[in-house]
């Protein structure tokens, strides 16, 4: 089990707790799960105080508060240090009550009324009707809020719950794996918790043994038979074959977590140095060991080609690669080198299952009498061939595809994507954009252009939605039905960690207005009250996203790249 | 998933059949009506209404897009295949009619400046987009201003410092006696509409010139002039272009609604006095 | 001495007034005729008969530079300003006529053809020049083949020699897949006539598409590969407009000559029949 | 008096006379001009009999063959070793019997003829009727060939001659100054000389206090008062005044007499270098002591602008300079130091008249009564403001002129000139040209170009005819009226030379043909036999050059750049 290193030379120039004392280190070090630690085992340069000074914080609940949601991409997991609290199993609590956006369709009047409703003030708020506003409530010390239960015993009828008491661990897997959520848990009493970001908890499970022991065990329990049960070449194992296939599986780590805040000022290096710079998983010409299955993030899949990579696909969650060269090796093929590099984009969890297993499991059962073992043979071939097509390509056959993963518009999956040979440059999307968000556009007409193509300035709801981490209040999440990434624009704080975060800078901050059109301030500090703002997909409008609507020349589309093969313009209409 | 942008070929050609047999519908009926001596400028004038009705309904559909009215590149389609429709109905009926009176000339001369417009129109936006995507940027018109400004701030701070840093006056008085007009707002408009070079041909002469006379380092100073004097003729064609692709619709719209309201008149007096 | 190319406007207002007068005197004739109940289709008939031989004599002085007639560039003034007289005592003739059966009717055709393609080819002379000199290179049509050819040679030469030299094929491989089509022969007319900058971004994009996979010594070669692929191109702009400098003289003077006969034959019936 | 150096590098590669023995130059120490010579004042590298080997030939003509003729341009002088030779002084002897080309205009039907007479095949020349061929005699020794006077009596009794013997030495003026030569030689006896090229003559003057002597003399006597005379700023002197001044006059030759000839290969280094190497006549800021004339060349006149000279105008023969600066001192004036530099354009050769001189003669006359002080004054300040004009044009109204001169093009008196804005590319001129000269083209509409201006390949008949230097027969010669540089095809023996020498590449040597197209070879060695071809302005056409007349756009013109000013367009027409 492996864990990419990476240079950290300013590893703790910005502490996650801005308070936390030395007093507090000593306290937590008496603390048994924490004086567990083996603390000679770490390096000085990456000492256990430092750790918990520096990655760790101590926080503060109150009864009914929210800690963790379900759903949310936390970057951090927590030890309970006092109190107790509860996990909410089932059924899951409402969108509302997280705080979450709730869409509803507009009605047909609905919709109509918006010609003359729409405001010519931008971004103007009804303050009063902001009722859920107050679910939300600022906690002084860390300067950030917390969203809390107004009933919770009701909950506690409704909903079947479990307790977490003291020197309880959770959330440590979706902080490391980079994975939702899959529960709410909240303050049943006011607790006091330490929160440990990602970084000091890798550091933990590196060189504890204890800690490896516990997170990877619950892994395995939790995510990891799971994952692969969906994957198709493991879908026909019974339960007992699977926990075996699960059990010899690796999981590794590469890139970096928050690959997303240094990207772009990576982008304005040498181009080529980008792909140089992702972290190897597995080596064109090497011998291959086993199938690699992506869990989470991106892998590009290269071949060299003069004197760089051409990127040729990449893999998502749950795609996979290495079957091929395996099968052929098992067949008794020599010289069965992996025809390609596959390298990391940003961050990728990955799965390795070795090559004796998928043997034993897949090529046993491929030529099992079950499922005819030509068929599977061929599949295999056509598979090989599929990637013979890609290493065939011409450069400028592949230059597009290219560019969308050394961009990582790949993330997206519903990147606006505009074919600039048939823009008449109207600004009708923008127009129409306007006129279904009360007056005020969501995304600019402008952005990276390659060729004729230009990915706009548009949220592209992505498959690793990066923006969502760290969202103190959960006001920017995934919504329920059909997983695009929204804002409730009630519960947002207006922190700007979302527009931080995304690496496409398509997140803006706007200075809400009341009705006359002036600035709503914060009454404690007079500061204009900012909101993240962006693309929604014109999630209530009955229309469905009114830009690609409005483009008379049919020149604009929402796509997934990873489904997307452009073609030239085939009519002028 | 392959994108695949634009109509199809055979779509196109049935809503064009559909334009031909409504046409053509249209056509013989007025023949009917002639033969039976009645008045078939009836006939095709309604059918004419219809379709200028339903040309200007696209204008509508442009302020309702949030309304579930069909996606607005059909009805571009079906707007252009309906301004050539109008224009044959237009011949139908004023044929039909001989003459026409004043009213009927200053009608006939707006009805024709409102296709024509179209018809350069469509073709504008069928051709300029690829000039543009070919210019190798991309900017927004409204931002173009600010865009020239602030490469004309970055090139006299660039002279400013090489007039410091060297300090020979070369190359600033280069830039006032001629570059900073260039630099001043958009250039060569028209040799842009017409797809010329001259503002590429322009901006090296002038820098050609002043080569021979600046050092080693001036020349990075220049260098560096001359890249952002190419930056902004590339959005000067972009201002050029894209100003074509706006004006036309100045000239079409209040156009077609002069049309609308005097054929409404028309209309009432033909109703008034005819029937 | 100052260089003053062209002639003053003076002059050329002086041919016009001329011409214009010429035009209004045979009006006037042929409205006095009118009244007087005679057929003043010969009066403005032979008038024109007079200009089109005029005009026609501009292709016979082009034949005899060594001979004293005038220099070409007042023929040439005189040879426009009498087109559009032609065109103009035209209508004059065929309004007085009224219907003209088959043989007019071809002869109208001719007589725009030739009337529009004068038109196109004056305005294509007086504009595409211009374009020419902006190009920054200049070449003489009849060696733009063997240019290109000696440029395809340099480039493939360079890219053997890259290839023996590095002893990658990474840059030979995409000559082959792309920029090969590209130095075959002139390329993308039609974008060229039209002003685009098509070709430009084709290069562009193509070796940019390549540069991530080059070494640094093999971006050199690149490099030069782009320097030729951007004189082609040149070269590639000359040809297209100067193509069109040379056909458009295809149709307008094998129409004249179609005109000229069939004047003649129309001239001989009607003296048959009518005189 | 100062000759300016220059290295030689390669100073003897060439040898004038390929077949000069060591014997022939003991003997030429043996003959009293040369035997007067001090041996020991030449430096070791450029030894006298160095030069005498390397710099001088023994030729021989026989009776009747023309040495030197009237109007060419010689870079050799001679020194009679045996025999005795004719100078023809009054009248000339007419251009036919030098084998110059006679000019008759056709008459009307003769040009009319041209219109089916033009031949298809290029470059006919009808063999039979090239009698004056004949006049022509090949030398074996030099491998070139001697025009010679068919009836020599008759010239002794029509023409006035004077006799030139052993020991006298002639055509040294030419030689050294680039002028043509004034009158005709021949030998009246077989005779034997000594040519020396101007580069030993050059040596000879600068080494030997008897050479200089006589040369200098003859100078001042044959060439120096006239040119002087011509001037206009002296033109108001009596002869003893006017002796004055020539008496005090320095003459100094500056650049390469055969710049030319490495004119091409300079061009491929930067531009810049151009002036930078150009020899400084006088410099910017210094103190003038003297009013500068040129004689023969061209000098550039410019000033410091940046890191590099700028062009304001150029001088040609018969133009002086100086003359505003040193009145204003004259007038007490201080600070009149000289406003621009002047160097010269590839070899100029200078007079400068010093300053006291200039002081009593010139400005005590415009100071008299006779010519009013202050107008004189008021035109001085006139030429000083048009200077100022120069300096204060900017650098885009002067590249036109700048790259005129840095391309040599001054030297034009009839450069073909194109306006590219206005000119279709429809070869009109050319075909013009063609059917002027019985099918075959004579210039190509072709040549280096700035802005919109293209100077195409066509003779531009230049003020210093650097073409003419060295031709054997004088078959390239300047017409005795109209002063353009025209060839004798009857007499061009095709050895190139003229091609070789002009820097702008507009002779070309075409191979000829006979009636039915077969190339005609000399009988001799079967080699096809040559001629120089170039424009000759149409001397035999009544319309004037055909090429100008031809152009329907009138976008072309033959001009002196000296007395050009190249405006826009006007009008379209």
């Amino acid at each position: 089990m492996a864990i990419t290193t990476q240079e950290r030379p300013q590893r703790w120039d910005q502490p996650f707790g801005l308070f936390m004392t030395d007093q507090d280190v000593d306290r937590l070090l008496t603390i048994p799960e924490i004086s567990a630690i083996e603390e000679n085992k770490f390096p000085a340069h990456c000492s256990l105080k430092g750790i918990l000074k520096n990655d760790a914080r101590i926080v503060k609940y109150s009864a009914g508060d929210i800690v963790i949601r379900e759903g949310d991409y936390g970057n951090s997991a927590f030890l309970v240090l006092d109190g107790s609290l509860k996990v909410v199993l089932f059924p899951g609590l409402p969108g509302e009550m997280l705080g979450r956006r709730t869409i509803r369709k507009k009605t047909l009047w609905q919709a109509f009324k918006q010609l003359w409703t729409q405001r010519k003030t931008p971004e103007v708020r009804d303050v009063k009707s902001q009722n859920q506003y107050s679910l939300v409530r600022a906690t002084e010390a860390l300067g950030t809020s917390h969203v809390f239960l107004q009933d919770v015993p009701a909950i506690l009828d409704r909903n079947k719950t479990a307790s977490l008491g003291k020197g309880a661990l959770f959330g440590e897997l979706a902080a490391l794996g980079r994975t939702p959520r899959t529960s709410t848990i909240f303050a049943e009493t006011d607790t006091e918790l330490l929160e440990i970001r990602w970084q000091g908890l890798r550091e933990f499970r590196k060189y504890d043994q204890g800690w490896r022991r516990l997170i990877d065990q619950r892994y395995r329990a939790n995510a990891l038979n799971a994952h692969l049960r969906a994957t198709s070449i493991f879908s026909h194992l019974n339960d007992e074959d699977l926990q075996e296939v699960a059990d010899a599986t690796l999981f590794e780590t590469y890139g970096k977590f928050d690959w997303h805040l240094t990207y772009n000022k990576l982008q304005t290096q040498e181009k080529n140095l980008g792909i140089k710079d992702e972290p190897i998983i597995a080596q064109q010409g090497d011998y291959s060991d086993g199938i690699l299955l992506v869990r989470t993030g991106f892998a590009r899949v290269s071949i060299d080609r003069g004197n760089g990579q051409q990127t040729l696909t990449y893999l998502g969650t749950g795609d996979f690669y290495g079957a091929d060269e395996i099968f052929r090796a098992w067949q008794g093929d020599s010289n069965v080198g992996l025809r390609v590099t596959i390298t990391a984009l940003g961050y990728a969890e990955m799965l390795r299952v070795p090559s004796k297993i998928v043997e034993k499991h897949l090529f046993a059962y491929w030529s099992s009498g079950r499922e005819g073992f030509r068929k599977r043979s061929l599949q295999s071939s056509v598979e090989s061939r599929r990637m013979q097509d890609f290493i065939d390509r011409t450069l400028t056959d592949g230059a597009l595809l290219e560019w969308a993963v050394e961009e990582r518009f790949v993330n997206g999956t519903q990147a606006m994507l505009i074919n600039m040979d048939r823009c008449v440059r109207c600004d009708d999307c923008v127009r129409a954009c306007s006129a279904a968000h009360d007056g005020n556009p969501r995304f600019i007409r402008h952005g990276k252009t390659f060729e004729n193509w230009m990915v706009a300035n548009a949220c592209m709801h992505c498959a690793d939605p990066v923006c969502m981490i760290g969202c103190p209040t959960g006001a920017i999440h995934r919504s329920m039905s059909g997983g695009m990434v929204i804002i409730n624009d009630d519960t947002c704080i207006g922190c700007e960690t979302c527009a931080n975060s995304c690496p496409y800078s398509n997140i803006r901050m706007v200075s809400i207005r009341d009705d006359v059109g002036n600035f709503i301030t914060d009454p404690q500090n007079q500061k204009p009250i900012l909101k993240a703002t962006k693309c929604d997909l014109c999630a209530d409008q009955i229309s469905g996203p009114a830009c690609v609507f409005a483009c008379p020349h049919d020149a604009m589309r929402r796509v997934d790249f990873r489904e997307t093969e452009l073609d030239e313009n085939t009519t002028g209409f | 998933m392959k994108i695949q942008q634009g109509f199809s070929l055979v779509r196109i050609w049935r809503y064009v059949g559909l334009a031909s047999l409504l046409f053509l519908v249209t056509w013989q009926w007025t023949i009917q009506i002639d033969r039976s001596l009645g008045v078939s400028a009836f006939a095709s004038g309604w059918v004419l209404f219809g379709v200028l009705a339903f040309l200007s309904l696209f204008s509508i559909r442009k302020r309702l897009p949030f309304m579930p009215l069909a996606p607005s590149a059909i009805w571009f389609m079906l707007h252009t295949i309906g301004g050539f429709l109008a224009l044959f109905l237009f011949w139908l009926h004023t044929d039909a009619l001989g003459s026409k009176g004043f009213y009927g000339q200053v009608l006939t001369v707006l009805f024709y400046i409102t296709s024509i417009s179209g018809v350069i129109g469509l073709f504008m936006e069928k051709v300029i987009p690829r000039q543009l995507t070919c210019s190798g940027v991309e900017i927004i018109y409204e931002r173009i201003p600010a865009e020239i400004a602030g490469i004309r701030e970055e090139v006299e701070s660039l002279i400013l410092k090489c007039t410091e840093e060297i300090g020979t006056s070369t190359l600033a008085e280069h830039y006032l006696e001629t570059l900073s007009w260039y630099f001043q707002k958009p250039r060569f408009f028209l040799n842009n509409v017409f797809g010329g070079h001259l503002s590429q041909h322009w901006v090296r002469q002038q820098c050609m010139i002043l080569e021979r006379f600046l050092s080693e380092k001036e020349r990075e100073y220049l260098d560096k002039v001359y890249m952002l004097a190419e930056k902004k003729r590339k959005i000067d064609f972009h201002y050029a272009l894209q100003s074509l692709l706006k004006t036309w619709l100045l000239v079409h719209i209040p156009m077609a609604a002069a049309v609308t309201a005097m054929v409404i008149w028309h209309l009432i007096l033909i109703m008034v006095f005819f029937v």
